[in-house]
């Protein structure tokens, strides 16, 4: 059996842990890291289909759009960071919980 | 042999995921960054194993290197907001029993996270089954790639891929990176670090060494990119490490670059990129259709350019936020902005 | 040349089990100062007799400059963050173990 | 490619994936990024090991950039996320 | 004579240089910024004249043809997305320079104001060249790009108003828009390991029912559905609209959520159409009518002008959903006008209505809609902006939205499936119910106003009331863009065939 093909189920693992992380973890910083995790998985799944038996045989195309897709969540991820350290800074908070009670008592008294 | 790297294989297949479920479970989020740290780095070798050099040089600087830089300086912003070091969990547990009443969480929310759950499994488990399915691959564009490598001006088929045949993906991902600066620019200003942040007299040396061999290494990067794994992203990734440093060090000449002088840096690359597309146009042919005897030289010039805007939209990235800008209003606003909201829209 | 060869090999070998050990430290010794000794076996010896050994058996000196000046880079690096590591944990007023 | 080179390689593997557990004791910050740390030298390791064995000569130049770059995120570290304050 | 090549890459090129240019000069941004907006405008004027001339173009951006190099492909879609594009765009640009220059004028809190037009307009003019690229390319990954910068970008001018809801809303907003993007990849990812392709057209080819394509398109929807703010996932969209700056308001409302949208349309109607069975395009019916039906009553219940307008968005992209399963069914290309004219006057309404808000927050101070009676006396202009564009919104003759409720109505009727109709009647009415509760007190009610001294440019009254006008009456000139859309390819069978590489 091809041991290389396992890489496949690796990716998607990483890809649902990401997910179930994204969604389940309260913390921001964590929720950051998950959606990481996520394309992580995605890229793995990528550069395993471009996997050829050897060195020729490779296709070059996934490998250049996971390197694109690297910086593109690089960048997200500064924007993310930064924007957490802002919500904190401006909110005291680092959490993105259900608010519904709290903002609609703001509208009410606005 | 084979069956050696079989073994190296079932590890890393193992060792990926366990490690990015430990990286989300575990309770002190400066654990999950380190852990999200050496994740990068075995997604490297993964990349090695492989046979994606490029990728891996990306990982190697970009996912191990900087990405970890910024999650460890965005911990401590937070952490220092929080004044100790174990608060930020606490005050996470105690926000969410506080706004969650806990009667109705114990009610309604397994069931919905179990149904949620179970469609995520059984997602998977059709996506794994459809995987294996199709497990023969046609072999993608590689033979359209190799077919038309010579008229691209470059020998390695990534390089030709990111900068010629999809050139126009790679202008817009510059962007993206522009972006980025753009945004985190116009989020916040940049952070002081405190006086009991002083540098340590070995980190001078090791800025002395480290900072002109990571050049060096950039415009080596950048260089071969044209034969072989490297190219501006990677060189540009080096050359943020680089800047990272020197801001580490709290190197004074580096919090001195005018603000004029950072922005056309940043813009260099993108306005280059962007430029030079136009020109091939003017040239007579397509957007971004380099003349194909020159078309190495080309994609030398913009991989340069672009290395070196990369490098420093990084260094930026980290430094988290515009520079300080001369002018007094600029700081009449910021009180205004972060003392939070006005009577502005919306509220 | 064989000779070269085989001696790399044994070198190899050698450096093996020195990161082996510098793990088993990472993971048995009792407090920060000690750990960090055995990480620094791991990276100057180790990487060290790894780095040797691969030299020994290169084909050009090309490779063997290379190889060489990873090893310095790790060892630069390496040595800057213990040290900061270690000034930091002191900073921070954390005890050497001892056997008491 | 040699035996000799998978199997070291594949020890040093090994040493990660048991360094991993230090990461998730502990017990103080510093002690995970210390197993990070030796987790930059084994991977600069296995990539030289490689390099030889599969003949490819660029993976000299990711652990020349494994190598610049290890030492980053423990500095970055040391100096703003864990030493930055006295206490 | 510039061909349509020449404007398509204009249509890109020059906002990705001002945008440049506006960052670097931040001085001359008040100047820079509405000079792009109207080059814009200028080439998506030229672009669309030389559409109507020489017809459908495919353009081989680097010289290289389909299966290697990425390719812009104009059809009739993509034109009137663009020509809908540069009207909403450069109002909603006017009416940003003067909301800008009103704000900076009196000296208190200049630096703030000053800050946010010197990053509105460059993160402005990139959304717009990704929302350009992404109406114009043919290649999936490509548009994987294009959505990342539409969405960073959206997610930043949002957290542009500094305040604290803004920010928790846009860090929301960046989440979801992370999850959506990472799971259309994941799809793209698969798509190409299936077929070896990323174009669209020739992607629409290949695709036969496999278990990848199955998973790979469920993948593809579900990250577009997120970003579009489909109903049981539309929770980021109403803080995120409601509590940006107005003109970025306006453009979230009426373009960003098109972005998605348009892909959506184009995998659902037509790359994937011919092997997707006709019970698959009931799930996203179904969601439309949920989101119908929940955004109406939401808005209903809402006592701040904005959080209004924002939850009418997410009832109205029920409709377009709604008109999934219609297009399917649909023998002719009515479905498909109708959808092309809804989501046209729902860009222009939408966007009308939230600059109009967006004035009379400033003149009053506050949103809350029980508290405006009489404003019309203060701002006639105004007020009369967002009723007109109620009005249109609710689908009164002869408004865009009327010929597309007309048209989908038809098509339901013509194929029995009459409840799809009887849905659009139903939101009609309560959109119906919303808009009079608002046009109540604007226009009806009569009460003294305390006005704050704030004297509004008329460049932002009259830049609301145009666009609300031309979506009152886009029904009007219906003949036009039905004409450009013959001569797209989105029908099956049709002129997609002959742009084909």
């Amino acid at each position: 059996m091809n041991t290389i093909f396992l890489y496949n189920f690796s990716g998607l693992a990483l890809f649902a842990i990401g997910l179930h992380g994204l969604i389940r973890s309260s913390h921001l910083l964590r929720k950051i890291l998950a959606a990481n995790l996520m394309s992580s998985g995605v890229f793995l799944i990528m550069i395993v289909g471009a996997y050829g038996t050897d060195k020729g045989m490779i296709d070059p195309v996934p490998h250049a759009m996971v390197l694109t897709g690297i910086v593109v969540s690089v960048s997200a991820t500064a924007v993310a960071l930064a924007l957490v350290c802002l919500v904190q800074e401006t909110t005291n908070r680092v959490l993105l919980l259900q608010k519904r009670k709290k903002e609609q008592g703001r509208r009410t008294d606005a | 042999m084979t069956s050696v790297m079989s073994f190296f294989d079932i590890m890393l297949v193992l060792a990926l995921p366990w490690l990015g479920w430990r990286l989300l479970a575990s309770p002190d989020l400066f654990r999950a960054v380190v852990l999200f740290i050496s994740l990068g780095l075995l997604m490297s070798l993964t990349w090695v194993r492989l046979h994606a050099p490029d990728v891996a040089l990306a990982e190697a600087a970009i996912g191990a290197g900087l990405t970890g830089a910024l999650f460890l300086s965005a911990l401590r912003r937070l952490e220092r907001m929080q004044d100790s070091e174990r608060r930020l969990d606490y005050a996470e547990k105690r926000e969410e029993e506080r706004q969650a009443p806990p009667a109705r969480r114990r009610r309604s929310k397994p069931i919905a996270y179990g149904l949620a759950l179970l469609l995520l499994v059984f997602f998977l488990v059709l996506l794994g089954w459809s995987l294996v399915k199709t497990s023969v691959s046609p072999g993608g564009l590689g033979p359209a790639v190799t077919g038309q490598m010579g008229q691209t001006g470059v020998q390695s088929q990534v390089t030709a891929v990111l900068l010629n045949f999809r050139g126009y993906d790679t202008l817009l991902e510059v962007m993206v990176l522009f972006l980025a600066a753009l945004g985190s620019w116009s989020l916040t200003r940049i952070r002081q670090p405190l006086p009991e942040e002083v540098a340590a007299p070995v980190l001078a040396s090791l800025v002395r060494l480290l900072v002109p061999l990571m050049i060096i290494v950039a415009g080596y990067l950048v260089w071969i990119g044209s034969s072989r794994a490297g190219g501006a992203f990677q060189g540009g990734a080096v050359l943020g490490a680089a800047g990272v440093l020197l801001l580490l060090a709290d190197v004074t000449v580096v919090r001195q670059i005018p603000s004029a002088l950072l922005r056309w840096a940043l813009v260099l690359g993108p306005l280059l990129f962007l430029l030079s597309a136009i020109a091939c146009m003017w040239i007579g042919g397509n957007l971004l259709e380099y003349p194909r005897q020159s078309a190495g030289a080309w994609i030398l010039l913009i991989e340069s350019a672009t290395a070196v805007s990369i490098g420093v939209t990084l260094a930026a990235l980290y430094a988290g936020g515009r520079p300080l800008e001369p002018s007094a209003l600029e700081e009449a606003g910021e009180v205004a902005s972060e003392s939070g909201g006005d009577e502005g829209e919306g509220e | 040349m064989a000779f070269l060869h085989n001696l790399g090999t044994v070198c190899i070998l050698i450096g093996v089990p020195f990161f082996v050990s510098g793990t088993v430290g990472l993971l048995r010794f009792p407090d920060i100062y000690t750990r960090l000794h055995a990480l620094t076996k791991a990276d100057n010896v180790g990487l060290g007799f790894v780095v040797l050994g691969l030299a020994l058996q290169a084909e050009q000196w090309n490779t063997v400059a290379r190889l060489l000046l990873i090893w310095l880079l790790v060892l630069i690096g390496s040595s800057a963050s213990c040290h900061l590591v270690a000034r930091a944990a002191l900073r921070k007023k954390i005890q050497p173990w001892s056997r008491s | 490619m040699s035996w000799l080179y998978s199997t070291a390689a594949l020890c040093l593997l090994c040493a990660i994936v048991a360094g991993l557990w230090r990461i998730l004791r502990g017990p103080t910050a510093a002690d995970s990024m210390l197993a990070a740390q030796l987790f930059g030298t084994c991977g600069v390791a296995i990539l030289l090991l490689l390099s030889k064995g599969l003949n490819w000569v660029v993976l000299l130049d990711i652990a020349l950039v494994f190598a610049l770059l290890a030492a980053l995120a423990a500095v970055a570290f040391a100096l703003r996320t864990w030493g930055g304050t006295e206490r | 004579m510039p061909d349509t090549a020449f404007w398509a890459v204009c249509l890109v090129v020059v906002p990705l240089f001002f945008a440049i240019i506006c960052f670097v000069r931040s001085a001359l941004v008040s100047i820079l910024g509405p000079l792009a907006a109207w080059l814009n405008a200028i080439a998506a004027l030229g672009m669309t004249v030389s559409f109507v001339h020489s017809g459908p173009v495919r353009y081989a951006i680097g010289g290289w043809q389909v299966p290697l190099g990425i390719n812009f492909r104009i059809d009739g879609l993509s034109v009137l997305l663009i020509a809908m594009t540069a009207v909403t765009g450069l109002s909603v640009s006017m009416y940003a320079s003067g909301y800008f220059s009103l704000r900076i004028g009196p000296a208190r809190e200049q630096g703030r104001h000053q800050h946010q037009r010197a990053y509105f307009w460059p993160l402005w003019l990139l959304l717009w060249a990704a929302l350009h690229g992404l109406f114009l390319s043919a290649d999936l990954f490509n548009i994987y790009v294009t959505l990342e910068i539409t969405g960073l970008s959206a997610v930043l001018l949002t957290s542009l108003s500094g305040k604290a809801a803004a920010r928790l809303a846009a860090m929301r907003y960046l989440l979801v828009s992370l999850l959506g993007s990472c799971s259309y990849l994941f799809g793209v990812a698969l798509l190409y390991r299936c077929y070896g392709i990323l174009d669209m057209a020739v992607l629409a080819r290949l695709v036969s029912p496999a278990p990848l394509m199955w998973v790979s398109l469920a993948l593809l929807t579900t990250g577009l559905v997120l970003k579009t703010a489909l109903f049981p996932l539309h929770f980021w969209l109403p803080p995120a609209h409601a509590n940006a700056l107005a003109p970025v308001s306006a453009i979230l409302s009426g373009l960003v959520v098109k972005a998605s949208l348009y892909l959506i349309l184009r995998l659902w109607g037509d790359v994937f159409a011919q092997v997707l069975p006709l019970a698959a395009y009931l799930l996203p019916g179904a969601l439309g009518c949920g989101a119908v039906l929940w955004g109406a009553v939401q808005a209903l219940l809402q006592k701040r002008l904005k959080m209004l307008i924002a939850y009418s968005t997410v009832a109205q992209l029920g409709y377009m959903f709604i008109a999934l399963p219609l297009i399917r069914l649909d023998h002719g290309s009515s479905a498909w006008e109708a959808v092309i004219f809804l989501i046209m006057s729902h860009a222009c309404a939408k966007s009308a209505m939230f600059m109009a808000a967006g004035s009379i927050f400033l003149k009053a101070g506050h949103d809350r809609i029980n508290d405006l009676d009489g404003i019309k006396e203060v701002l006639p202009v105004t007020s009369f902006a967002f009723v007109v564009a109620g009005v249109s919104l609710m689908g009164f003759p002869p408004s865009g939205a009327f010929i597309g409720k007309w048209l989908l109505l038809g098509v339901s009727l013509a194929s029995g499936q009459w409840w799809w109709g009887i849905m659009l009647v139903i939101g009609s009415l309560l959109a119906a119910g919303y808009v009079y509760r608002v046009a109540c007190h604007l226009l009806v009610f009569k009460a003294p106003f305390y006005a704050r001294r704030q004297f509004i440019p008329p460049v932002m009254e009259w830049s609301a009331l145009l666009l609300a006008v031309l979506a009152m009456l886009l029904g009007l000139f219906a003949g036009y863009p039905l004409g450009l859309l013959e001569a797209g390819s989105p029908f099956p069978g049709h002129a997609c065939l002959e742009v084909m590489p």
